[in-house]
């Protein structure tokens, strides 16, 4: 297991080169040069300074040492400097990525704390009233987009009842900053996302379930005189989850797209928020930096997802 | 093991084809799918609506004579009334000539998006499925390394970097963002059908590779693949919206349904302006919900063994 | 729009705004009402919590003048007072400084500082602390390291290019600055400039020497007292700082006496969602961003008070005088006439805000009255009738012909991107000028950093090659905030200037605006006179088409008073002239 | 004889779903004997797996469902028992091995842990003594390497493992009676004898009685007692071995023995019995063999015959015999 995640850890180093040189290259190919965006144009000798500043930021070497002086500098953590928010990108992306990341997993909770029983529920009663109502509901919502739910719940939970707050990721008052503060915070686009995986979630449950009912071994392990609760959390639900971890793995690659516009949406100070801010301000640096990182959610993300494969199928972990 | 009967059959595709001209008394297998679609009555419900949502975009001019650009300071941010039945936004444009010219947008970068990643995939995944071989590593590496970007992070920064309003760019850099999982579909289909009988014997025949992919191996993956375009068009619909939600996708003044949606955010608005937000929202959802409920029918129809 | 803004503060004073105004409509609702809150004679209770939302986030870097965002300005104002502060009126009153002297040849002010002023640990605030800032602001490192944006403080201070240029270390050095006691200065300028404290040293932060001169200044970034400072000389003084919100405790030291309001937030708070927060009272106060299509609904509510104001500052068509179709100042008044101000207004801005037809907001005492100005009144026949005479035929289509060119005039508009807004009043111009036969084309809206870069094109010869090769003629819409002194040099009226962006050359002009500072103009008569007549100039001549003032919406809890003095309203400009110190809020 | 160990009377197993009713099994009588080795024979879809599911009581839900009938199992039938009650029967006075042994384990669990979980379900063992238990029970039934094979899991064994580990499963609680069904399809032919003699032994050491359910007369000549020959969810011939191969009486069980392949007759084609069973969802009203029997008579296709007593303990479903 631990040379098999190693080699997998490895595997990824070409893959994070590739994506380096390429998310170097096209910043490097995008118009408007920062030190011209940063410079008031009412200061003297602003030629001369400009040339300063391109000399301290290694403008003016070639394209390859540029971006092998970005690698360094990016591996120890020296991430540049935001000329918009006037400081050290990855002071920025400290916070932004702590808020995210209770975002996704307070989303990700609700997602598997409801999805996943509803489709076992649907599994263990097929084709009841109960499995046709949810099937419908989870398609309706599988389909209606994420970003038009959480307009409907900021409509009902922050307009209407006032119980959510609609925006941010913390509040005023005594509780402000503290972590309760950032999960009230973080529940209602969580529960944006949830719904939406959630809908995802139960289809597929039900699905692998279903499938997995229909195996030889279940039938092995009721002819063993188990009773129907061990056999569906036992042998069914062991089974049925081989292709549940790689919907989860799979989730944590693309809960990056998902928080970009969510976080968008609810203006909550995460990942994708500061990326769409950096963005709008031609913060090339920091859109370095988070694009790199949402390409390594994507990696660790199909990483988990392989080794939680192997954990719970053997038959992976022994080839 | 199959060059045997290829040699001694020297045109097995001729006397196929002949029989399916003339083979009206059973059914082709299209002919069955599409019979079990009609039986769908979810699915056909769906693809009613769908075609009125499509005909009210192209026939949108015919549906109301307000313009979904003109810009009207004299009447602002006015509620519904018998002139603009929806109201209109902060330029004083009609709400309802927008959702109704909106479509057109949404509708355009589904079928065009969804056609050009469509090329794009048949093309590498094709390639791909038919070589194998290098051709196929070299295509799988460029896939998996789009894989690993975020499509929409690349989407936005591809957008922001351009500075452009251009539909046609936009539904480009869509596709040109989106087709790794196409691709590997089409791929994996290929693959499978690469060993096939009738694939191997047209090789020995000495069939050009353009002609044993789009002659006689499209036309076998037709059922998956036209199950799969009809989601990913839902999905790219779904894309656009969230693009234009957070000002990336289509840009004002041409409206589409996100960046209706993106002037309507604020609490204000989503409190006192129904009509200015659940409009576009309600037909988002309806036109996703109506191409996934039709992809579901069509998979149903080609594959009935399959169950959901 | 914050980026012109900060450049016009690095080249001007920084002041106040809307003292008068506020004080002078008392639009909002009476005699017995300020600006916004509510004034009424109860006695003030200390203690509570007030909290402000602003639209963007702050950047952590609270020494002044590290930082040039309005956001972040706006809460170190509240933590280090500045030499001079507002008053009512406009006018300029010392504040830390106890009074100021100007020499016999106008070259040398001597300032003294209050005897009661002390840093909150205790303390005094000195004349070396002044001199400390002034260093720090003029030094090479400023401006390389820090990348900082306000050298121009103390650009007209004497020998502020030696130390820029490395040649000197201190303003002490080089005549600059001459300390005569702890409490007492004088700054000897570069010449007699009657506008010249008012923009550069009036508004200066002090900070201080005793904590700061042990860190090496290109530390001064990442130093723990930049991201919080601890010592300060305001009313406020910073206790908990996190991505989002500031928190600040009363300074029990503080020289006016200890602040009302025991602690401040500042929140960064979207425009979308602030109603709500105010009507919840989650927010006391919320400042810049609130739309004016939701002032009605503002109003509505009732625990909430909410003023619109006209800004200090004007939104501009700009076009560049270099290009021959604008030299006919016959085109720029048909350009004036066409434009249906009022109706964006309307429109736009639900009537709120002010039209202008100076760059010399109303607000200013240096406005010059209507009276003696024309009033560019919609008039689409005179514009119709000034084409005609200019010599701009209609073409059989209705477009008219470019006497230049003569091919049907095709004009191209710019307009910064991220705000409706700007969309609709590029579209409202396109359809008012299209109505009286001038064609214009929309380019796409781009981000305010690459609309500059162009405008700014190299010397402009880059864009002329490239106007001239389209034949097309160039406008833009931008928008300034202006600093409380009415000096025309700091929008870049003058020529040469990095900020005269329509490349307006006119010697009269020159002249005119001398007359606006020389050394007559130290009397403040005199200087009045010279404004109003640049204005009536300015009027004349249209070199821009300045469009008007937007309103600005600031909205306030009800339970928070303010006293009748103080203003609200334009908190884009920097300055401390907001006595927040003076505010108490009723308890709950 | 003593009391018969189990009895099943008219066993009915129906497929009820909208459109149709698929009678897999269409009332079935048969009686096993304590340690006899009773065989159920048949084509693929004649319900002899059904007959043994439903013994069970794991017929397949929902739609599958057990109409009518009785199966007495040492005096209690298992049909009024509730379904808890049958899970104490299950797997402990009656257990059952399956046909696949690549698919009937799971793949996720070792070895160990599918064996002991019979254990601790039925015998209220701990862990550790149902390891020594299952370990004990895997070197019975011939598994070299028990120790560690329990720690292993299926996808590790050879196919002929995997049905000794099934059959260890199984026999672990000592049942009364074994259902095995088509156990030696899946395997080559060495295997399957080792087995079917595993199998043999089992019953010499347990007691236990055993229904083999199997297409493969050969399996049946070696193993069997008694024979019961299903057809289209019927019984068609029920009498011991013996009888059976002496004198086959049913026109389908002669066909059965025909068509096996022998290698002293060295016949130039394999006989097989034309036409194909009939749709079980619409069963023809006289007797389900007629189609395709040599000796239908017109009334063969009008009226079905009942099972019938031809000789003493020979039962036969045909009125032409």
């Amino acid at each position: 297991m631990g040379t098999y995640i190693v080699r997998r850890l490895l595997g990824m180093i070409p893959m994070l080169f590739a994506i380096t040189v390429f998310t170097f290259l096209m910043m490097h190919a995008a118009p408007g040069n920062a030190i011209d965006a940063m410079i008031n144009p009412s200061i003297r000798d602003i030629e001369q300074l400009k040339e300063h500043l391109r000399e301290i930021n290694g403008l003016n070497d070639p394209l390859w040492l540029q971006y092998v002086h970005w690698l360094e500098h990016f591996v120890v953590g020296n991430w540049g400097f935001s000329f918009n928010f006037h400081e050290p990108v990855i002071d920025l992306i400290g916070p932004a990525l702590a808020n995210t990341l209770l975002l996704a997993v307070v989303a990700e909770v609700l997602t598997l704390l409801f999805g996943i029983p509803i489709g076992l529920y649907q599994a263990r009663h097929p084709y009841s009233k109960f499995d046709y109502t949810a099937s419908t509901i989870s398609f309706v919502l599988y389909s209606v987009p994420y970003y038009i739910l959480a307009l409907l719940l900021i409509y009902v939970f922050a307009i209407n009842l006032q119980i959510f707050p609609a925006q941010g990721a913390t509040g005023t008052g005594p509780l402000a900053g503290t972590f309760i503060d950032h999960l009230y915070h973080a529940l209602l686009p969580a529960l944006s996302i949830a719904i939406a995986n959630m809908a995802v979630y139960t289809r597929y449950t039900r699905g692998a379930m279903l499938e997995v009912i229909r195996k030889d071994f279940t039938r092995t392990a009721y002819a063993k005189g188990l009773s129907e609760g061990r056999v569906f959390t036992k042998h069914v639900f062991r089974n049925a989850m081989i292709p549940l971890v790689t919907q989860f793995g799979f989730d944590i690659g693309s809960f990056a797209g998902g928080a970009i516009i969510l976080e968008g949406l609810f203006q909550y100070q995460g990942m994708g928020y500061l990326t769409i801010t950096s963005v709008n301000n031609r913060d090339y640096t920091v859109i370095m930096a988070t694009t790199v990182l949402f390409a390594v959610c994507v990696l660790l993300g199909n990483l988990i997802a392989d080794i939680l494969y192997a954990v719970v199928d053997p038959r992976i972990r022994y080839n | 093991m199959s060059m045997a009967p290829a040699m001694q059959q020297p045109s097995p595709v001729a006397p196929e084809a002949e029989q399916a001209n003339k083979g009206r008394v059973s059914k082709s297998p299209t002919r069955l799918a599409l019979e079990r679609f009609l039986h769908n009555r979810a699915a056909v419900a769906s693809l009613i609506i769908l075609l009125l949502i499509i005909l009210s975009a192209v026939f949108a001019p015919f549906i109301t004579h307000a313009s979904p650009t003109l810009q009207d300071l004299a009447n602002t941010d006015s509620p519904p009334s018998a002139l603009h039945p929806l109201g209109t936004d902060s330029n004083g444009t009609d709400y309802f000539a927008r959702d109704l010219w909106g479509g057109r947008a949404d509708l355009l970068v589904g079928f065009l998006g969804t056609a050009s990643l469509l090329i794009i995939s048949l093309v590498l995944g094709g390639l791909a499925g038919y070589y194998g071989k290098w051709v196929d590593a070299v295509v799988m590496r460029l896939v998996d390394f789009m894989m690993n970007f975020p499509t929409l992070l690349l989407i936005i920064v591809l957008m922001a970097i351009l500075n452009t309003s251009s539909l046609w760019l936009l539904i480009l850099v869509i596709a040109l963002t989106a087709w790794p999982g196409m691709t590997r579909f089409i791929r994996g289909l290929f693959l499978n059908l690469r060993e096939a009988d009738y694939v191997l014997s047209a090789k020995m025949v000495g069939a050009s590779t353009w002609r044993i992919i789009f002659k006689h191996m499209v036309p076998n993956i037709m059922g998956p693949l036209v199950v799969n375009a009809t989601l990913t068009m839902a999905n790219l619909i779904a894309l656009e919206a969230a693009l234009a939600v957070i000002g990336f996708g289509v840009q004002p003044p041409q409206p589409s349904w996100g960046n209706i949606l993106n002037g309507a955010q604020d609490i204000f608005t989503l409190q006192f302006k129904p009509w200015a937000w659940i409009p576009p929202a309600g037909l988002i959802s309806l036109t996703i919900l109506c191409i996934n409920f039709i992809g579901d029918g069509l998979r149903d129809a080609f594959d009935p063994s399959f169950e959901r | 729009m914050t980026k012109f803004r900060k450049r016009n503060l690095a080249a001007m004073a920084l002041a106040a705004s809307l003292t008068a105004l506020a004080a002078g409509c008392g639009a909002a609702g009476g005699a017995n009402n300020t600006a916004a809150g509510t004034a009424d004679n109860t006695k003030p209770v200390d203690g509570g919590t007030l909290t402000i939302g602003q639209w963007q986030k702050f950047n952590q870097q609270f020494i002044p003048f590290m930082d040039s965002s309005l956001y972040t300005a706006n809460i170190t104002m509240e933590a280090f007072d500045s030499l001079f502060n507002i008053d009512k009126n406009l006018n300029f009153v010392p504040w830390l400084a106890q009074s100021y002297q100007w020499s016999p040849d106008k070259k040398t002010v001597t300032i003294t500082l209050r005897s009661d002023a002390n840093w909150s640990d205790g303390q005094p605030i000195t004349s070396d602390d002044v001199l400390f800032t002034m260093d720090y602001l003029a030094s090479p490192t400023y401006t390389n390291d820090l990348q900082g944006q306000y050298e121009s403080l103390v650009d007209p201070v004497k020998g502020s290019d030696e130390i820029l240029a490395g040649k000197a270390k201190s303003f002490a050095d080089t005549g600059g600055f001459h300390k005569i006691s702890d409490k007492k200065f004088s700054i000897t300028f570069k010449t007699a400039d009657a506008a010249a404290l008012w923009y550069s040293i009036a508004t200066l932060q002090p900070i201080p020497k005793h904590v700061l001169q042990n860190i090496p200044m290109k530390d001064w970034l990442t130093s723990d007292y930049d991201k919080m400072p601890t010592v300060v000389s305001g009313p406020y003084k910073f206790t908990k700082v996190t991505t989002d919100s500031v928190e600040m405790q009363a300074n029990p030291n503080y020289w006016a006496g200890k602040p009302h309001i025991q602690t401040v937030i500042w929140k960064t708070v979207t425009p979308d969602v602030a109603p709500g927060l105010l009507s919840s009272g989650q927010l006391d106060m919320y400042l810049n961003g609130l739309k004016a299509r939701d002032f009605q609904n503002l109003k509505a509510l009732n625990n909430v008070n909410a003023v619109a104001e006209p800004e200090f500052g004007y939104e501009y068509l700009g076009w560049k005088l270099w290009q021959k179709e604008l030299q006919d100042v016959r085109v720029r008044q048909a350009i004036a006439y066409a434009i249906n101000r009022q109706q964006m207004l309307q429109g736009i801005y639900k009537g709120l805000g002010q039209i202008l037809n100076s760059p010399i907001p109303k607000g200013s005492w240096a406005a010059a009255p209507d009276s003696e100005l024309i009033n560019y009144n919609y008039d689409p026949n005179k514009a119709n009738q000034l084409l005609d005479e200019a010599g701009w035929k209609k073409d059989a289509n209705g477009w008219r012909i470019d006497p230049v060119t003569h091919q049907e005039a095709q004009f191209v508009l710019d307009y910064p991107s991220n705000n409706p807004d700007r969309a609709s009043e590029a579209e409202a111009i396109a359809q008012d000028l299209q109505a009286v036969g001038l064609k214009v084309k929309l380019d796409p809206p781009m981000d305010f950093n690459a609309l500059l870069k162009k405008v700014l094109t190299t010397n402009d010869q880059q864009l002329q090659q490239q106007m001239n090769q389209s034949h097309q003629i160039y406008l833009w819409i931008m928008a300034w905030g202006l600093s409380t002194d009415p000096d025309p040099r700091g929008n870049g009226w003058t020529y040469p200037n990095a900020n005269n962006l329509q490349d307006w050359n006119d010697p009269t002009n020159e002249q005119l605006i001398k007359k606006t500072y020389d050394v007559a103009a130290f009397d403040q008569n005199v200087r009045k006179q010279a404004l109003i007549e640049w204005q009536k100039y300015f009027n004349q001549q249209w070199p821009a088409m300045i469009l008007y003032s937007r309103p600005d919406i600031v909205a306030v809890n009800k339970r928070v008073h303010i006293p009748q003095d103080d203003v609200l309203t334009s908190m884009q400009q920097f300055g401390p002239y907001i006595n927040m110190f003076q505010w108490w809020v009723s308890p709950q | 004889m003593a009391e018969p160990l189990l009895a099943i009377q008219n066993l009915k197993t129906y497929f009820i779903s909208r459109d149709s009713t698929v009678r897999a099994v269409d009332g079935i009588d048969l009686e096993v004997y304590p340690r006899q080795v009773v065989c159920i024979v048949g084509e693929s879809g004649c319900g002899k797996s059904m007959t043994s599911l439903s013994i069970m009581r794991l017929v397949p839900k929902p739609k599958g469902k057990i109409v009518d009938g009785q199966i007495v199992f040492q005096g209690r039938d298992l049909l009024k028992l509730s379904e808890k009650a049958m899970t104490d029967v299950r797997g402990n006075e009656i257990s059952m091995i399956f046909q696949e042994p690549m698919t009937a384990l799971n793949p996720v669990l070792t070895i160990g842990d599918q064996i002991t979980e019979v254990l601790v379900r039925h015998r209220n063992m701990n862990k550790r003594q149902a390891l020594a238990k299952a370990i004990e029970m895997l070197k019975r039934v011939g598994v070299p390497r028990a120790e560690q094979i329990v720690h292993e899991y299926p996808h590790q064994l050879s196919g002929g493992l995997r049905q000794r580990v099934m059959i260890a499963m199984a026999m672990v609680c000592e049942p009364k009676l074994l259902i095995a069904d088509e156990p030696t399809t899946a395997l080559d032919v060495t295997i399957q004898a080792q087995v079917l003699e595993l199998m043999r032994q089992l019953r010499e050491d347990f007691n236990t009685a055993i229904i083999l359910i199997t297409h493969d007369l050969g399996v049946v000549a070696e193993m069997a007692d008694h024979v019961v020959v299903m057809y289209a969810g019927q019984v068609v011939e029920s009498v011991n071995a013996d009888e059976l191969f002496a004198e086959p009486l049913h026109p389908y069980t002669q066909g059965l023995m025909a068509s096996i392949p022998t290698l002293d007759e060295e016949k130039e084609v394999l006989y097989s019995i034309p036409g194909t069973v009939p749709d079980a969802a619409a069963f023809p009203e006289g007797c389900r063999f007629a189609s395709r029997c040599p000796l239908a008579q017109p009334s063969c296709f009008e009226k079905m015959p009942e099972l019938r007593e031809v000789k003493p303990g020979h039962f036969v479903r045909c009125d032409v015999v």
